[in-house]
């Protein structure tokens, strides 16, 4: 696919009419990504209940690569567990370094087609930045838990 | 067709247009073959050598100072030293004058249009020595009024830090007045020519510049090598900045004695194949001559400033006067951020620059985050500037809006 | 005839005998072509751009990063800062990390034959922070006791600035030892490779370098490239030297914060082309392999100081055994001042160096104040070994001593 | 005249029997001249008496061009007057620069040989290294003088 079709055929729908850009009502954590360089600025609100993200939303400026990825990555995470959000994630971002398998990157359906943005360094932060901070999320609520638990022994 | 672009092998190729000249140039022939008969010929460390080629690349190394003397008006070849680009003469400057001639209390006035260059290191100045940096603000339309100039430079400056032309406006300041501006207070004015060099004949003795740089690859020279001129009376009262090899006297376990104004200032090998790259840039650009370059670079502009007018939806930023753009038109789409406008052009072989141009603090004032930047140079075409427009027209659709 | 050096077009017209390969080497096809190619087919400002030139520019400037991080055993590319050449590189370290992380009465070890590249920087950190040098003595041939680095390396002492081998005698340090003394004491090593990098296989993992600097330009590569190794965690822990463009992620008009590393010490323009020159010089020593250049520089030493033997009136500094040499002899031919020996060389078409090599303290300590040097590379051949060493048998005559 | 040719002909013999080189007894000045980077190091020592240069030797160290110059330079100067020891100085650094005359360079005779020199920027400063340390001495010498008529009047 070329660059342009990408545009027309996913990024333009997703950026222009992204279904998940709003802020969510009773969000279970909120982060803030940002990239200095392009200034796109998001902010990343999830509802994760017993290891389930339940919900999910973003609001936020940004060039159009950054605000269709974002919002397709709600697409693909909402009703997912956290281990297997975070899984996507993984994938998508070993994508975007063109090191993930054919199979892998099937899985992430209409994410897949932003594999084209690999070839572009000064895109890539821009895709990446939803699944950034979506990851980091992931990262602080395992470390919270692991906390946790190592209390409870 | 433009008769200068058969010399640019990588724009022989007609399917790409190159508008990033700001960002830097593309090498004409002669200066690849300059470079490449250098080390094909003579390729030897200068300066310490005593043998035929080590003096012929002294010659070359020497005759480039000269040759770059010449070209910026300089009195003597010794107040050129060749670093690696703008920036780091600027950051020399700052280092070893700045360091060790501003002092606490003291003003150093920076206008809010300066890349970020001409900024950061004296910031840095005012961090260790506690004085304040004082900014320029311009009008809407890039300009700085002689009253802002008048106000803001005091008896309390020590250090004006100018550009002479913008790389987000493109407009030339008046140099030669903020120069006597800063005399009359006794400081010193730091001129950053990164994007004048290369577009208007440059005289620093006539501007009275106390210290002026510029790179040489916005400037059709290889890249890693830049030039800075300072006045012979303040280079000879500078500490060294780097130290080492080559720019020594004597060297004692607990001292040294520094060589003489340029060499102080050179330490470790120099790039001599990138002076001999310079020199042939300056023979090229001066066989082009810079009325044909303004020439070719205003009716550019002229042209696309007109046929970005046709087209709805677009912000032109900064003078409505062609002449006053160097080749540098910046503007923005409305509702498209410029990451990807350039992606879109760029699939259509066209080359420009979207983001901040290292210039964040103007693109505050000008309250705006990022934006697109078409910089064109002598060797650009009316055709390219038409195929440009027609592509840019066509952004918004590609982009999803009903156009 | 050695094979490799058709491969170098300086080198083709055989009246001419470069034996100044420690001051800079000569540039193989491969590399001129590569930077060629750079220039012809993706030239444009890296880092920034959006468009498919300055991608591929990235591209080829990050991945001659990485080779440059696999060729010295670096762990991670980010590891590798691209500076013009070693002098600038040991500058960065001493401005940026000795600034900030040496106190007074911190001592920094020097060794006596240590460049002036890797003493002055020393002597700018010792001068602002009241630090003492300490200096490690060498023995009469050059080598160094590990008694006296034990003695002098103590828990005083803060840096550890020495050269892997040495410009003048040639011969290689024990840097893995060094390493471990200085880090058992808590001090950091600042290994100069200028001089080995071109001729072992370097290992900073291995050596566990803290910083570790080489030039291009003494390894194939054009002029104007250098590399500093550091690293990662102290990389990260500095601020940021020269300051700039392209070195930034947000800038107001009061502070600035820095992107990540390497980018942070790159301020400005890079060197892509330089960049890309070195990763062809790389490749090319990858193709000749260690294991061929070792050997043909000893085989050439050996040869070299048999030949020197068998003339009356020569002097041969350092190790008497040729493996101990990195391909470099220095010499004096009694009662002829050096410069007069190189001269009367030259007019055979010899090119070697006179002088004090940038190393006067050994020179000091040596008692000399100035020698020659011939410092021979793989392409270097027996052939030439026997024209130079017939050519300076006559030396002593053309001086006008009765042979 | 090719290099290994200067050097038979004309700069050995000044270097290895050098008619100037010793201490004078009764100097009226002396100046010493230093080439940090070739470690060459001279004292020029002269005999100055009424204007007149009626004396002069030099000592120290240095290469063979540093040596030879300054004794070819005392062969020409010695008898001469100030005036004349400074113009013969500035005709020899301007044939070192390349830009003297046929004719100013024969007026030099001998030392005009070493104009090969010229070619040889890493030699230029032994060549000149007497020279210019006698240009330092007159203008001294001069500065004192004009000194000195300026109180008288
Ligand atoms: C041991 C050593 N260190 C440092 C340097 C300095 O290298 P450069 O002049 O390329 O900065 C050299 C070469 O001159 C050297 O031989
Ligand atoms: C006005 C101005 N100053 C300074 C610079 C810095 O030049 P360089 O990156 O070559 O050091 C630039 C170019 O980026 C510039 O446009």
């Amino acid at each position: 696919m070329d660059l342009k079709q990408m545009y027309r055929e996913i990024v333009n729908e997703h950026n222009l009419h992204p279904t998940h850009k709003y802020d969510l009502e009773q969000p279970t954590v909120v982060l803030r990504g940002v990239n200095p360089s392009c200034g796109d600025d998001i902010s990343l609100q999830l509802k994760i209940e017993d290891g389930m993200i339940t919900d999910g939303s973003f609001n936020g400026s940004g060039c159009a690569i950054s605000q269709a990825s974002a919002d397709m990555m709600l697409d693909l995470i909402i009703g997912k567990s956290e281990e297997e959000a975070q899984k996507m994630g993984d994938i998508f971002l070993r994508m975007i370094k063109g090191e993930a398998t054919e199979e892998e990157i099937e899985s992430l359906d209409e994410a897949a087609a932003l594999q084209n943005v690999s070839h572009m360094p000064a895109r890539v932060k821009c895709v990446q930045l939803g699944w950034r901070t979506m990851g980091e999320i992931m990262k602080e609520d395992q470390a919270s838990h692991a906390d946790g638990s190592h209390h409870e022994d | 067709m433009n008769e200068y672009k058969q010399d640019f092998p990588i724009l022989r190729d007609p399917n790409y247009i190159y508008f990033d000249n700001a960002a830097t140039t593309q090498r004409p022939r002669q200066v690849l073959d300059a470079v490449e008969h250098f080390y094909q010929t003579e390729n030897a460390n200068p300066l310490r050598g005593l043998y035929e080629w080590s003096v012929r690349a002294t010659d070359a190394y020497e005759g480039a100072r000269e040759k770059t003397a010449k070209f910026i008006g300089a009195r003597k070849a010794s107040e050129i030293v060749f670093t690696r680009n703008a920036t780091e003469s600027l950051n020399l400057v700052a280092y070893s004058w700045g360091r060790t001639f501003v002092r606490e209390g003291d003003e150093i006035v920076v206008s809010v249009s300066e890349h970020h260059s001409n900024i950061l290191p004296w910031q840095m100045v005012a961090k260790e020595t506690g004085a304040k940096l004082v900014w320029l603000e311009c009008e809407a339309d890039g300009s700085y009024k002689m009253e802002e100039i008048e106000n803001k430079i005091t008896d309390r400056t020590r250090v004006v830090a100018i550009a002479e032309v913008s790389n987000v406006l493109g407009q030339p300041k008046p140099i030669r007045e903020i120069a006597a501006a800063a005399h009359r207070h006794g400081a010193i004015i730091v001129v950053d020519g990164a994007q004048s060099a290369p577009h208007r004949r440059v005289d620093v003795t006539d501007m009275d510049a106390d210290f002026f740089v510029f790179s040489g690859h916005k400037l059709l020279a290889p890249m890693g090598i830049g030039v800075l001129y300072g006045k012979a009376e303040l280079l000879e009262a500078m500490p060294p900045f780097l130290t080492g090899g080559e720019m020594i006297e004597y060297v004692t376990r607990e001292d040294a004695t520094y060589a003489e104004v340029p060499h102080k200032f050179e330490a470790g090998t120099v790039n001599a194949a990138g002076a001999v790259g310079l020199a042939a840039a300056i023979d090229y650009v001066g066989q082009v001559g810079f009325d044909f370059i303004s020439e070719q670079e205003e009716k550019l502009t002229a042209l696309l400033m007109e046929e970005l007018g046709k087209i709805p939806h677009i912000t032109v930023y900064g003078s409505k006067d062609p002449a006053d753009h160097c080749g540098i038109v910046t503007f923005n789409v409305d509702g498209c951020h410029p990451h990807d406008v350039a992606s879109i052009l760029d699939a259509d072989h066209i080359c420009i620059r979207a983001g901040h141009h290292c210039a964040q603090p103007l693109l505050q004032y000008m309250k705006v985050s990022a934006t697109c930047r078409a910089s064109m140079y002598f060797y650009n075409t009316e055709d390219e500037v038409y195929r440009f427009t027609a592509s840019l027209a066509k952004v918004r659709e590609e982009l999803g809006y009903g156009s």
